[in-house]
């Protein structure tokens, strides 16, 4: 991914020279290797301030929403999940195509921050892929790894590794093809569990849940213009932290992506207190994939799937 | 092509004619026949009046057999064709039916055997073109009038066999075979079937009927493709024509019989002129033998 | 919410469950009225909350009912092809299909939340199945959402 | 609180519920009374109201769907919103289920504490009022059509009749005669016709369609696409002679295809109007390039070969939909020879072929030969209650028409045979089992009850073999004719339509009512109602009876100059609403639009997309609200806010 960096450079100076966009969103450099951040450029001069490696996990194009009171056309740096995620925003009518200039990222795969770190606390230079490894090349020396294991749990499974669609695409596409098949055993492995332990284990969960929303604030399906645990009226959601409303809160955060997340993992990935978000929102996708038939891949879906139904949708209620 | 060859107990007796000229006529048409090892009867007609289990297992050893020889199979009888296609259709609605019957029959049945009847391997598999184009001797000027009966197309959605109440098949390989194929109505009626032991009047009646409307219609001749049918409208013709007082001296063919002699072979190699009702006699009128 | 009262030392001597009906006004709350009308009794632990449709029903308004210490939920409309609105109870299937799997899943006792099709002439139907709701939720005990703390 | 004599107040403790309730915030006054919807009752609320400036009510009492009405009234004569009332159903729901004291006082105070929750966060409702276009549109110029706007306009409103044939009259203009009475159909229909197309309110569109309708009761927008008839209406006089100098010729519809018409043509004598139309496929002129005869002979210069598809935008304020039936295809029975014996024919044709303007000039010619008919035997049930081959339904007429049609027989034929197999007779109607007897009795029709198996000819004739189960025994009858009673189905394009105006149809795309029993002629789209055989099989009488009943219904609409507005609709807060749209599928009713809005965002002014409900269209279900994730969808009288209310006060 690296090594389109310069492309990257070049193209985003001629999309800002020529007024292709107004301003362009890509990654800069952050406190480490490992942990790139969103950079926003106004400027073609800008340009030599990006940074491209194989941990820019952002989904930037959630940023757009910041622009929609406006006629800027924005350029946004899009991998194939991002485009899934751009692609909800553009379904629930939240962002128009014509404003958004996409560059398309081919990508094969990103790294977990929180596993590299374990095995690399501090130091790392770059990850070099070598078919089934990556090396992890430091300061103290190489580590050699399988590849599979520290990688973000999104990248196993992804069915995109060219974005389905953009404006301009970096280098060449790249093969296609999720390395492992989503069978959501996670999920399947909770179900078996006693009820009475699921309910311990959430508990354990939920607990520890802050209320800081940065769930909600990265995830692209939670794209209303004003989020119902924000209003007074009606109190949807109590203020203060408690056990029975952090619960409230991740059951109906839940509810309403139901059908609408699009399985990039970013929830969970920025949770600072780690709570697995993806086993709920597995747990619904793999429902709604067994129930009305809309697997996962499908969304987002023309219409989703709890705004339509079938004459013939199993009925066990009587 | 190639098929196992389940001739069945008629046509090892009364419908002689039908295993010979069947067999002639795939033979010249270059269809393989290989006659099912060990083959044991259908069924029909006793087993299903009397005993379900036993009306499924008896075609489904049969089934099994031809599952290891691994070739779809023939059955030129349109009774013992019906028994082995109920069977296989009782068995895919019911598992546990299936189950009983491997354990009778000692044998897995994996469900991967067609049955065909006689009909649909020559117009559908081989292609009435191509028999057309395989004619040496056209049946010119023979009218014929193609009789199915019911065992062949009902119920249909087992047999799943052209159309149940005006089939076609039979008709498109007369014309293949250079006659005439007669518009008629009672290509599906029933001849009484084996009732013709214990209700003699009733099949009287019932064949009379065929015989009657085919020759209103215009026919020489009924071409058949099951044993029971042609026993009947040709064994009781001249019964039925003595107790109804009229004359119908209509030859009963096989539709093998009729494709054999337009393919050119010997009326005898055919079995022609073994039937009741004299058969060669038409033929040589019409100048086909 | 499902926690068990087993190893909890809460005393329930003397408890009673509390169980929120949201009924649609076509169908099940007329289903309701008619078991009044007809005199079946039923227990009384049923607090019946009117809606319009039982599409009106907010999975969220299930879980504030768990949350502010009801012990069961009944979520009931009429008969699927009966909505007065067409095809509201079809999209409360959909809904409260995966609400009840979810509900499951973060451990809540399934029987505590049912969804029932009842029709406006069906108050028989209506009291057994209030009845069946209160004994299941009586034997499974309190399920006070904040109570889960006591167990950990 | 409601003792409702002994009702309640014998199972509840009112007095330990009324301390209870006293303590609630934001209750000033509580009392009780024995009979609150009995005149004194109603008197102590108006007067509780205005002793302690009351600003929200609520009534314990029995159950809202039995005196919501009477009590929103109560406290409107106080001068109350009558939204601002709440009642606690503790009859229904507490007392008369409950037995002991014990069990049912806590629960009516819980009832009590949720209806004062919600109430205190009611909010004045007022019905909005939208104008109401005084003007009906029919669709379909049969009977029914007929008869709904001969109704609507002379109870003194415009209508509109659009009818897709050239003419009006539909089925029952091809019927001979009519059951029971045996009185001409054409005798009693066209003096409607006439009187319809007299009619000073009624405005007939004939060769007309329905293209598109938009909007909601009282506001119809149609546009009616009148098809390019390539006459000129307005001038032609209906003279004929351009139809008798036609060299073209072409199977007459009206006719069943039986006889035969000219390219331009009217379908039959007494057609209304009486202005031909060009069949284009069949007119030498449009296919051929050449002929022009008909303009030539035109004494008026009424053929206007250029003549286009016109398309009309009309407003209404009620719809009556009167399309009809279509007749069953029996080509599907292979046993009845596959549509393919010419003299295996319907009970329509056979209408046509005894009809004195018929194609036959009423003399009964079977249409093979021509010859006249010795035995002709009716088959009833072909398509109906037959769930292999056609539909389960019964389609009503048949047991009636057949009888008619065997007896027509035998009037004018005394020395022909009538038989009918039949599954059984139905004759619920007034003088229907009279008539069946006199088919049977006087007539000696021949009835046999059992199926027909086969159909098959021989020689000239056709077999026809059934059972007689009555006897037991196997049936040939040697036919000359063969007359099937196929069934009544809805029209190929009853869903395109129902779909276009917005309403429902049942499995056999028939309109559905909107109840069964108590609102068989009206739609669940309010404003569309339904006339005759497109909403299910029906005779003459009971399709005539509808067809008033829906007229009577837009009169009822139209006796008002405003609509009221159920109040309890949907409503968006444009400042929450993100504009993404999942509320739409939800809407049965179609009733959510997207519009945009124009906010100022710092200094400039943006654009941006809402939802927005049509308060003509909503019905007030509230599926969208819970489609809305963030809370911008709300309905009134059921918001978000009182049902949450509600549960928390249970459960406190």
């Amino acid at each position: 991914m690296k090594e389109k960096l310069s492309e990257l450079k070049e193209t985003v100076a001629r999309l800002l020279k020529d007024r292709t966009v107004d301003f362009f969103i890509a990654y800069q450099a952050g406190h480490s290797q490992v942990e790139p951040i969103p950079f926003f450029l106004t400027t073609a001069e800008h340009v030599e301030n990006l940074f491209l490696n194989n941990f820019c996990a952002h989904n930037l194009s959630k940023y757009l929403l910041d622009y929609l009171a406006g006629d800027e056309v924005v350029g946004v740096l899009a991998k194939g999940c991002d485009l899934r995620a751009l692609k909800r925003l553009l379904t629930d009518h939240r962002v128009e195509r014509g404003r958004v200039f996409v560059v398309g990222l081919p990508c094969i795969g990103i790294y977990d921050r929180k596993k590299v770190q374990e095995v690399y606390p501090a130091g790392l230079v770059e990850v070099v892929e070598e078919g089934e490894e990556v090396i992890l090349r430091g300061e103290t020396g190489d580590k050699r790894v399988p590849r599979k294991e520290y990688l973000l749990p999104r990248c196993l499974t992804c069915p995109d590794h060219n974005p389905e669609f953009y404006d301009l695409l970096l280098g060449e596409k790249v093969a296609n093809g999720p390395l492992a098949e989503e069978d959501y055993s996670d999920v399947r492995a909770l179900e078996e569990w006693a009820p009475g332990e699921r309910r311990r284990y959430w508990t354990r969960q939920f607990e520890r849940c802050l209320r800081c929303y940065a769930c909600r604030n990265v995830c692209p399906a939670c794209n209303c213009r004003v989020c119902c645990f924000d209003v007074a009226e009606p109190r949807w959601l109590g203020k203060g932290t408690s056990l029975d409303e952090q619960e409230m809160f991740h059951f109906t955060r839940a509810m309403h992506v139901a059908g609408r997340c699009t399985g990039c993992g970013e929830c969970e990935r920025v949770c600072p207190v780690n709570i697995p978000l993806m086993k709920l929102n597995k747990k619904l996708a793999k429902d709604i994939g067994a129930l009305f038939h809309v697997p996962q891949a499908e969304i987002p879906t023309e219409v989703e799937p709890l705004g339509q139904f079938r004459l013939g949708d199993p009925d066990e209620f009587n | 092509m190639r098929y196992a060859y389940y001739p069945g107990c008629s046509l090892e007796g009364t419908a002689k004619e039908y295993d010979l000229s069947t067999r002639a006529t795939f033979r010249a048409l270059g269809i393989e026949l290989e006659e099912l090892p060990d083959w044991s009867c259908c069924g029909a007609s006793s087993a299903h009046t009397t005993n379900h289990l036993l009306a499924v297992a008896l075609p489904t050893r049969n089934l099994v057999i031809a599952e290891k020889q691994g070739l779809d199979l023939v059955a030129p009888c349109a009774a013992c064709f019906n028994r082995l296609v109920t069977a296989q259709h009782k068995m895919e609605q019911d598992a546990r039916l299936k189950g009983k019957v491997e354990q009778v029959v000692e044998g897995e049945y994996q469900g991967t055997v067609k049955v065909k009847a006689v009909l649909e391997v020559l117009a559908t598999d081989f292609g009435v073109e191509k028999v057309r184009e395989m004619v040496t001797k056209p049946l010119k000027g023979l009218r014929v009038a193609s009789y199915y009966g019911c065992l062949l197309v009902r119920p249909p959605e087992v047999t799943k066999f052209d159309d149940p109440e005006n089939p076609t098949t039979m008709d498109a390989l007369v014309e293949a075979s250079g006659a005439e194929a007669v518009m008629w109505p009672h290509k599906t009626e029933c001849c009484g079937g084996s009732f013709a032991f214990a209700r003699v009047d009733i099949v009287e009646k019932l064949s009379n009927d065929i015989l009657a409307a085919a020759k209103s219609n215009g026919a020489d001749c009924i071409a058949t493709a099951c044993p029971l049918c042609q026993a009947n409208l040709d064994m009781r013709q001249k019964a039925i024509e003595k107790q109804f007082g009229t004359t119908y001296n209509m030859p009963i063919y096989y539709i093998t019989e009729l494709l054999g002699l337009a393919l050119g072979l010997e009326p005898r190699s055919l079995g022609l002129g073994t039937h009741m009702v004299e058969s060669l006699r038409l033929l040589r009128e019409k100048e086909l033998a | 919410m499902s926690v068990e009262r087993a190893g909890t030392g809460v005393s329930t001597a003397g408890w009673e469950p509390k169980i929120i009906g949201f009924c649609c006004n076509w169908c099940s709350y007329a289903g309701a009225d008619l078991a009044g009308t007809s005199r079946i009794p039923y227990p009384c632990n049923i607090r019946i909350i009117r809606v319009p449709c039982s599409g009106r029903v907010n999975p969220q308004f299930v879980l504030r009912a768990f949350q502010r210490g009801a012990d069961g939920v009944l979520v009931a409309g009429c008969h699927p092809g009966d909505c007065h609105y067409s095809t509201g109870n079809y999209f409360t299937r959909r809904r409260f299909l995966l609400v009840k799997r979810l509900l499951e899943y973060l451990g809540i006792e399934p029987r505590r939340f049912q969804v029932r099709w009842i029709s406006g002439s069906e108050g028989q139907k209506f009291a057994d199945v209030v009845a069946e709701i209160t004994e299941q939720v009586k034997a499974l005990g309190p399920a006070k959402m904040d109570k889960m703390r006591d167990v950990m | 609180m409601c003792w409702c004599g002994s009702n309640i107040a014998s199972t509840v403790d009112l007095d330990r519920v009324q301390k209870a309730v006293e303590k609630l915030t934001n209750v000033v006054h509580v009392e009780q009374n024995k009979y609150t919807c009995s005149e004194p009752g109603q008197a102590q609320i108006v007067a509780g109201i205005r002793e302690h400036n009351l600003d929200r009510v609520v009534v314990a009492a029995c159950s809202p769907r039995m005196h919501e009405k009477t009590f929103q009234r109560t406290v409107a004569k106080a001068g109350l919103n009558p939204y601002l009332l709440e009642i606690a159903n503790i009859r229904e729901h507490c007392s008369w289920v409950h037995t002991s004291v014990e069990e049912a006082t806590p629960k009516a105070i819980d009832l009590l504490r949720a209806a004062v929750a919600k109430v205190i966060r009611n909010t004045p409702l007022t019905t909005s009022t939208i104008p109401v276009e005084k003007r009906a549109l029919v669709i379909g110029g049969g009977i029914a059509g007929i008869q709904a706007a001969l109704d609507i306009a002379d109870a003194g409103h415009q209508v509109v009749l659009v009818e897709k044939e050239p003419t009006i009259g539909g089925r029952m203009a091809q019927l001979d005669k009519t059951f029971p009475t045996l009185d001409c159909s054409a005798c009693i229909l066209t003096p409607k016709m006439v009187d319809a197309a007299q009619h000073p309110k009624i405005r007939l569109l004939t060769y007309a369609e329905i293209e598109e309708v938009g909007g909601y009761i009282g506001n119809f927008e149609v546009t009616i696409r009148k098809k390019a008839r390539s006459v000129n209406e307005d001038v032609c006089t209906g003279c004929g002679i351009c139809w008798s100098k036609c060299p073209s010729k072409a199977p007459n519809e009206f006719d069943c295809g039986l006889g035969e018409r000219k390219a331009i043509y009217i379908p039959f004598p007494q057609a209304v109007p009486n202005k031909p139309v060009i069949d284009r496929e069949n007119c030498r002129y449009f296919t051929k390039g050449k002929c022009g005869v008909c303009k030539k002979v035109c004494p008026a210069g009424a053929v206007d070969f250029e003549q286009e598809d016109e398309l009309l935008r009309e407003r209404f304020g009620a719809i009556v939909v009167a399309t009809g039936y279509e007749l069953f295809d029996h080509s599907v029975y292979g046993e009845y020879g596959y549509g393919k014996y010419p003299d295996v024919i319907t009970g329509l044709e056979f209408e046509r072929l005894i009809n004195a303007s018929g194609p036959t000039g009423g003399k009964l010619k079977r249409p093979s030969d021509g010859k006249i008919p010795k035995t002709v035997v009716f088959v009833k049930c072909v398509g109906s209650r037959d769930e292999a081959k056609g539909f389960p339904y019964c389609s009503r007429t048949c047991c009636m028409y057949t009888a008619k049609q065997a007896i027509l027989l035998r009037e004018k034929m005394p020395e022909a045979e009538a038989y009918v197999f039949y599954m059984d007779v139905r004759t619920p109607g007034k003088g229907y089992e009279e008539f069946y007897t006199r088919a049977t009795e006087e007539f000696g029709v021949n009835y046999l009850r059992g199926r027909v198996a086969r159909i098959y000819p021989k020689g000239d004739q056709l077999v026809v073999r059934g059972e007689d189960t009555l006897v037991g025994a196997q049936v040939e009858i040697e036919a000359d004719l063969v007359v099937l009673a196929t069934a009544m189905v809805a029209r190929r394009d009853a869903a395109e339509l129902a779909q276009r105006i917005g309403f429902s149809y049942d499995q056999y795309h028939f309109f559905t009512e909107a109840h069964p029993k108590l609102r068989p002629v009206e739609t669940n789209t309010a404003g569309v109602f339904l006339a005759g055989a497109c909403q299910g099989p029906k005779d003459i009488p009971d399709t005539v009876a509808q067809a008033s009943a829906a007229a009577v219904k837009v009169a009822m609409l139209f006796s008002r100059d405003e609509l009221e507005t159920n109040p309890m609709v949907a409503t968006v807060d444009e400042g929450t609403c993100s504009g993404c749209e999942w509320c739409k599928p939800t809407c049965p009713y179609g009733a959510i639009d997207i519009k945009t809005i124009e906010e100022r965002v710092g200094k400039r002014t943006v654009s941006r997309r809402v939802a927005t409900v049509n308060t003509g269209l909503c019905q007030g279900c509230g599926a969208c609200t819970v489609a809305c994730r963030s809370g911008a969808m709300n309905l009134k009288g059921f918001t978000n806010e009182q049902i949450l209310a509600e549960v928390e006060a249970i459960c406190l």
